[in-house]
């Protein structure tokens, strides 16, 4: 049993994997035996992301060598002191991200038993659903930089492939075809990185890489390089256009989902500002370049929401403007690292954003699986057409509007309290950043009660019954989850953001890790 | 002093939710108070529960109903040189996309050559 | 300079895909830009290890002289593998546009916009 | 027992500074119809017209429109009454510190101030009557333009406090009330302040739905707005609610502004016992809470006519947002040179 729990790291991605290829074949024999099977790998999955939350708060920093004699040898005797295999290293910060990204999965799959139910080509959903998962727990968890674009690569296909899944008169597939373009160059981007890196410094592990860096001509190509084909993973304006395309014409499940795996994308993002180039870098430059990234997301994004008359696409547009409060967190944390500053506000505006980023994964879930449950009745996803719904769909409306209030930052929501922690952290770095905020976060109740007006009040147009119960419990595990973290907000800072935060932020603690000493 | 228990600290401020919720719900019960003072009754099935329409013959229920593209005409009346250039930009043109990405990421790399590494 | 040709290459081939995705008005070229990227990516991974007179690494009793490094390689063969299911994915969407939309002009192809 | 004390206190709390909220606030709602009338020459009810008027409204039928959805619709009301009277539970009422001092600052005030709102333009959408819809947007778009200067001039006096007590909680109201905003600025700050002053009492009328910004409301064009469908004791709530948003607003203004007791000045000549200088500074609060809301409430709607609805976003957005701004580099600009 000790044993094992050491392997915590590398069943976290293989069972999905593995699970992911067998569902095909389980859907052969049985339908209700493949939910069954499904539900059990994302439990199980989510079970081993909290085992790992525990393993790393209470041992530290756990690393785990693909193929190695032990499962801790991370330089072998006769290796010259490279790690040469690939290497799973696994802080505070990646146990966060693979809860978060286990957690919105586990509850849309739930969801998606009833709002995929009889589509053809069921089960291949399923096994897309699961690579998917895979792909993101690989990004987050990998301390390898190949490695990390081997599972870009997992999860963009995956997700390219579900984004097209409903043709929908191949509107979908248009939006498939654009992010599978602009995902692939921005991989290919990025392996153009590593592959200098590698020609540089003989090493891909992330933490050998930092610990050999010299900053020369080549490494500042390599920090725009990978700095901006993460940012448009992660969907940051003006590098957004992929994203209302996808997230609009996704199944509702997928959408959700595809938060977290750009959320993956914002992982490595930060990865790269801290423990790849960190101090060595001039962190000014990043940090601005983070800051910059998230006001024009915020404020772009969540202007376009407000003309939107998609529900789908004006989340989407939601989706880019919440990641900017992440950026704007974040990058204030990076931009004042290493000064007095930084333990003055810089730690909690970054414990703000990471916060931030649990948060928006569980509403803006939520939200997308509302909007799947009114399409999944109405059969329509145009806000003109919609209307009166919550004479009918009770939960839904409840879901939706606990959804909605999270999300623009309404007390006692969770939303309300990661934005709090950055409103008055960001604030001393410059004024100016938080009044965007604030007045982002209005302009995003506005367009929440645009939806809500539009959708769910109103007389009663239509005679629709209120969603199936698989649905109803995927949306009411990331309510709970919303209350939960918006009323216990200290519980979270304490056992999951406040780590995180902090191993993002050490990055010597980060290479000691991998590479021993201190 | 009231509830030190669960007081979310933030680096110029705090919040409590609990505590607040708790004085949410007496509140509630206050006003829950003086609103069961009141009349429940109505008269279901006549005319004033009919919407307000002025005046007006309404023949539907759908005409009733106030769609989605009509809210917030003030808001983007007041900003349209602002929404015409967003929207300009926003083509769905997938040539563009991929020029995007790739114009920023020449900028990024003039400004990572300038200013990327400490001096 | 002849040492370097590689990396010109890598460049040029870079940039031709970067140009047929920013300018080619076809859905089926702009794959192919991406295809071109691909291979400008692998072709520069490829070369990075590549050590003049050297011999194949896949000796487990290899003689005492230089070899290529096997990492890039293994690195390579990876990046084509994901590359050619790239490839084939993004075809495939393009056989379906064409048959939703009866073009594959990207100016046509943005029902998707605003 | 200590936790007993505790809870008696939580639950007590809400009563007391709701009842205060309440009363206080007719009070006012009454003064305001009598000068209002004054001004424009006539006599005007008496001043206890606003509780007749809420028994009155106690009275009547309460209908709910068959288009409204039906559990919103009732909830509404509550809401934001129950939301508006914690509110006051997180400001300083007179010479007493907040009752939940320590555990909501100004960030969360002002997301408090929001819910009553938010809860009222949910109830008019829930009505489902074109008008009410109408007016509930209209209310969201004040909301959209109210915001940015107000967080503007929330955030710039804050950053001043920072700037000048590193070691306190710039956010906290109780910082504000302890160390006067006026007492802390050169020249330059000073312009700024009032400026921010000017802004906030603006702001607070927008808050209160009043003329000239009673967009939302506008009997005149869209019959009462969010309130259309509302009767009977729904309609009474959303009465007395609308009473302790006045007394809310005002107490915020007087906080962040005029946190000044008068019993200080007096103790230079008298000896004043404890209970009589707090009663003396709880009276001196409610003539400051007066004067605001005659300010705020009174004066703008006999001096102004309604705008429209672009107009109130190019307002706050375009002047109130620049000089907002202004002010914020003024104060910036009064730190780094000392004047």
């Amino acid at each position: 049993m000790t044993e094992f729990i050491h392997h915590i790291p590398a069943l976290i991605i293989v069972i999905p994997l593995l699970w992911g290829f067998a569902t095909p074949l389980i859907g052969r024999l049985s339908k209700k035996g493949m939910y069954a099977w499904v539900v059990t790998a994302l439990a199980i999955t989510e079970a081993l992301t909290i085992a790992q939350i525990y393993l790393v708060l209470t041992q530290g920093t756990q690393v785990y060598v693909m193929g190695g004699a032990t499962y801790n040898t991370t330089i072998p005797p006769d290796s010259g002191g490279i790690p040469v295999r690939i290497i799973l290293t696994v802080d505070a910060f990646s146990a966060f991200m693979a809860f978060t990204a286990a957690t919105v999965t586990l509850a849309g799959g739930i969801y998606s038993i009833t709002s995929e139910e009889g589509t053809s080509g069921e089960s291949m959903y399923y096994t897309l659903l699961l690579l998917m998962l895979s792909g993101m727990l690989g990004m987050v968890m990998t301390g390898d930089l190949f490695n990390f674009f081997v599972f870009l690569e997992i999860n963009s296909l995956a997700s390219a492939g579900l984004i097209a899944y409903r043709v929908g008169k191949g509107i979908s597939v248009e939006a498939a075809f654009k992010y599978a373009i602009i995902s692939s160059v921005g991989a290919l981007i990025y392996l153009f990185g590593v592959g200098i890196l590698y020609g540089e410094y003989d090493a891909l592990n992330l933490a050998m890489v930092a610990s050999r860096m010299q900053f020369t001509g080549l490494d500042k190509v390599v920090m725009a390089l990978f700095t901006v084909a993460l940012a448009m993973k992660a969907g940051s304006v003006p590098l957004h256009y992929w994203v209302p395309d996808a997230y609009g014409k996704a199944p509702g499940a997928i959408s959700a989902i595809l938060v977290t795996a750009s959320q993956a994308s914002l992982y490595a993002l930060f990865r790269v500002c801290f423990s790849l180039f960190g101090l060595g870098s001039n962190t000014l430059t990043t940090g601005w370049f983070l800051i910059s990234l998230g006001l024009l997301s915020m404020f772009v994004g969540v202007t376009m929401a407000l003309i939107q008359t998609d529900i789908k696409r004006l989340m989407a547009y939601h989706a880019i403007s919440q990641t900017g409060y992440m950026l704007l967190g974040v990058g204030v944390g990076l931009a004042t690292l290493g000064t007095a500053a930084f333990s003055q506000y810089g730690l909690q505006a970054m414990e703000g954003g990471i916060f931030h980023i649990i948060n928006h994964a569980m509403y803006k879930g939520l939200l997308f699986l509302t909007a799947g449950a009114v399409i999944y009745r109405l059969g329509t996803s145009d806000l003109n057409k919609m209307g009166g719904l919550a004479h009918n769909m009770k939960y839904t409306t409840v879901f939706f509007m606990i959804g909605a209030l999270s999300i623009a930052g309404i007390p006692p929501f969770n939303g309300f309290a990661s934005k709090l922690m950055i409103y008055e952290s960001t604030y001393l770095f410059n004024p100016i950043l938080s009044i965007i905020a604030i007045v982002v976060s209005v302009l995003t109740l506005a367009s929440f009660v645009k939806v809500f007006h539009s959708a769910f009040m109103g007389p009663k147009l239509y005679d629709v019954k209120e969603v199936p119960k698989a649905m109803l419990v995927g949306m009411a595990i990331l309510t709970s989850l919303i209350i939960l973290f918006g009323l216990f907000p200290n519980i979270a800072i304490q056992y999951l953001v406040g780590p995180a935060a902090k191993a993002l932020a050490n990055q010597a603690a980060y290479i000691s890790s991998v590479m021993g000493g201190a | 002093m009231v509830g030190a228990l669960n007081t979310y600290v933030t680096p110029s401020g705090f919040w409590n939710p609990i505590l607040w919720l708790i004085a949410f719900l007496i509140s509630l019960l206050l006003a829950y108070i003086i609103w069961s003072r009141g009349e429940k009754s109505y008269k279901k099935e006549t005319e004033q529960v009919k919407p307000f329409f002025a005046g007006n013959v309404i023949e539907s229920k759908e005409r009733a109903h106030v769609r989605a593209h009509n809210i917030y005409w003030g808001f983007v009346e007041a900003l349209r040189p602002y929404y015409m250039a967003l929207k300009r930009i926003h083509t769905g043109d997938v040539n563009d996309y991929v020029a995007w990405f790739i114009g920023v990421t020449s900028f990024m790399l003039i400004i990572y050559f300038l200013w990327g590494v400490k001096p | 300079m002849l040492g370097n040709l590689p990396y010109i290459t890598v460049v040029i081939v870079a940039g031709i895909g970067i140009y047929a995705m920013m300018w080619k008005r076809n859905l089926i070229k702009v794959v192919i830009g991406v295809s071109l990227l691909e291979s400008a990516v692998n072709l520069f991974l490829v070369s990075l290890g590549y050590r003049a007179g050297g011999v194949a690494p896949i000796y487990t009793n290899a003689p005492s002289t230089k070899m290529v490094l096997p990492t890039p390689q293994a690195l390579t063969l990876t990046s084509i593998v994901i590359g050619v299911a790239v490839d084939a994915l993004l075809l495939s969407f393009c056989v379906v546009i064409y048959r939703h939309y009866g073009t594959l002009d990207p100016r046509k192809v943005r029902r998707l916009r605003g | 027992m200590m936790y007993v004390l505790l809870a008696l206190y939580i639950i007590a709390a809400p009563f007391i500074v709701g009842a205060l909220g309440i009363l206080y606030g007719m009070v006012l709602k009454g003064i305001d119809r009598k000068l209002t009338a004054r001004m424009q020459g006539r006599v005007g009810p008496p001043l206890r017209q606003p509780f007749y008027d809420v028994l009155k409204l106690l009275e009547k039928e309460c209908i709910i429109p068959e288009n409204a959805v039906k559990w919103l619709f009732n909830a509404a009301p509550l809401i934001a009454l129950a939301a508006s009277i914690t509110t006051l539970l997180y400001l300083p009422i007179g010479p007493f510190p907040p009752l939940f001092s320590g555990n909501g600052d100004l960030i969360v005030i002002l997301y408090l101030l929001e819910v009553p709102c938010l809860a009222i333009l949910a109830g008019g959408f829930a009505a489902g009557s074109p008008y009410s819809t109408v007016g509930s947007q209209r209310e969201m778009v004040l909301m959209i333009s109210c915001e940015f200067p107000l967080a503007a001039a929330i955030i710039a006096l804050a950053w001043k406090y920072s700037s000048i007590y590193p070691g306190l909680k710039a956010f906290s109201l109780t910082t504000f009330v302890n160390n006067p905003i006026w007492n802390n600025v050169g020249v330059l700050g000073f312009i700024g302040v009032g400026i921010l002053l000017i802004v906030m009492l603006a702001l607070s009328t927008s808050g209160l739905g009043r003329l000239p910004f009673d967009i939302a409301e506008a009997g005149t064009e869209i019959s009462g707005g969010m309130l259309v469908e509302y009767t009977g004791r729904n309609l009474g709530i959303l009465y007395i609610n609308d009473a302790v948003r006045v007394v809310v607003f005002a107490t915020l203004i007087n906080a962040m502004f005029f946190p000044y007791k008068l019993s200080p000045l007096i103790a230079n000549y008298v000896a004043l016992p404890l209970a009589a200088s707090l009663t003396i500074d709880f009276l001196f609060y409610l003539f400051k809470v007066f004067l605001i809301a005659f300010v705020t409430v009174t004066l703008m709607r006999v001096a102004f006519p309604r705008y429209r609805v672009d107009d109130v976003v190019k307002f706050y957005w375009g002047i109130a947002g620049l000089a907002t701004l202004a002010a914020l580099i003024l104060i910036v600009m009064d730190t780094f040179f000392g004047w």
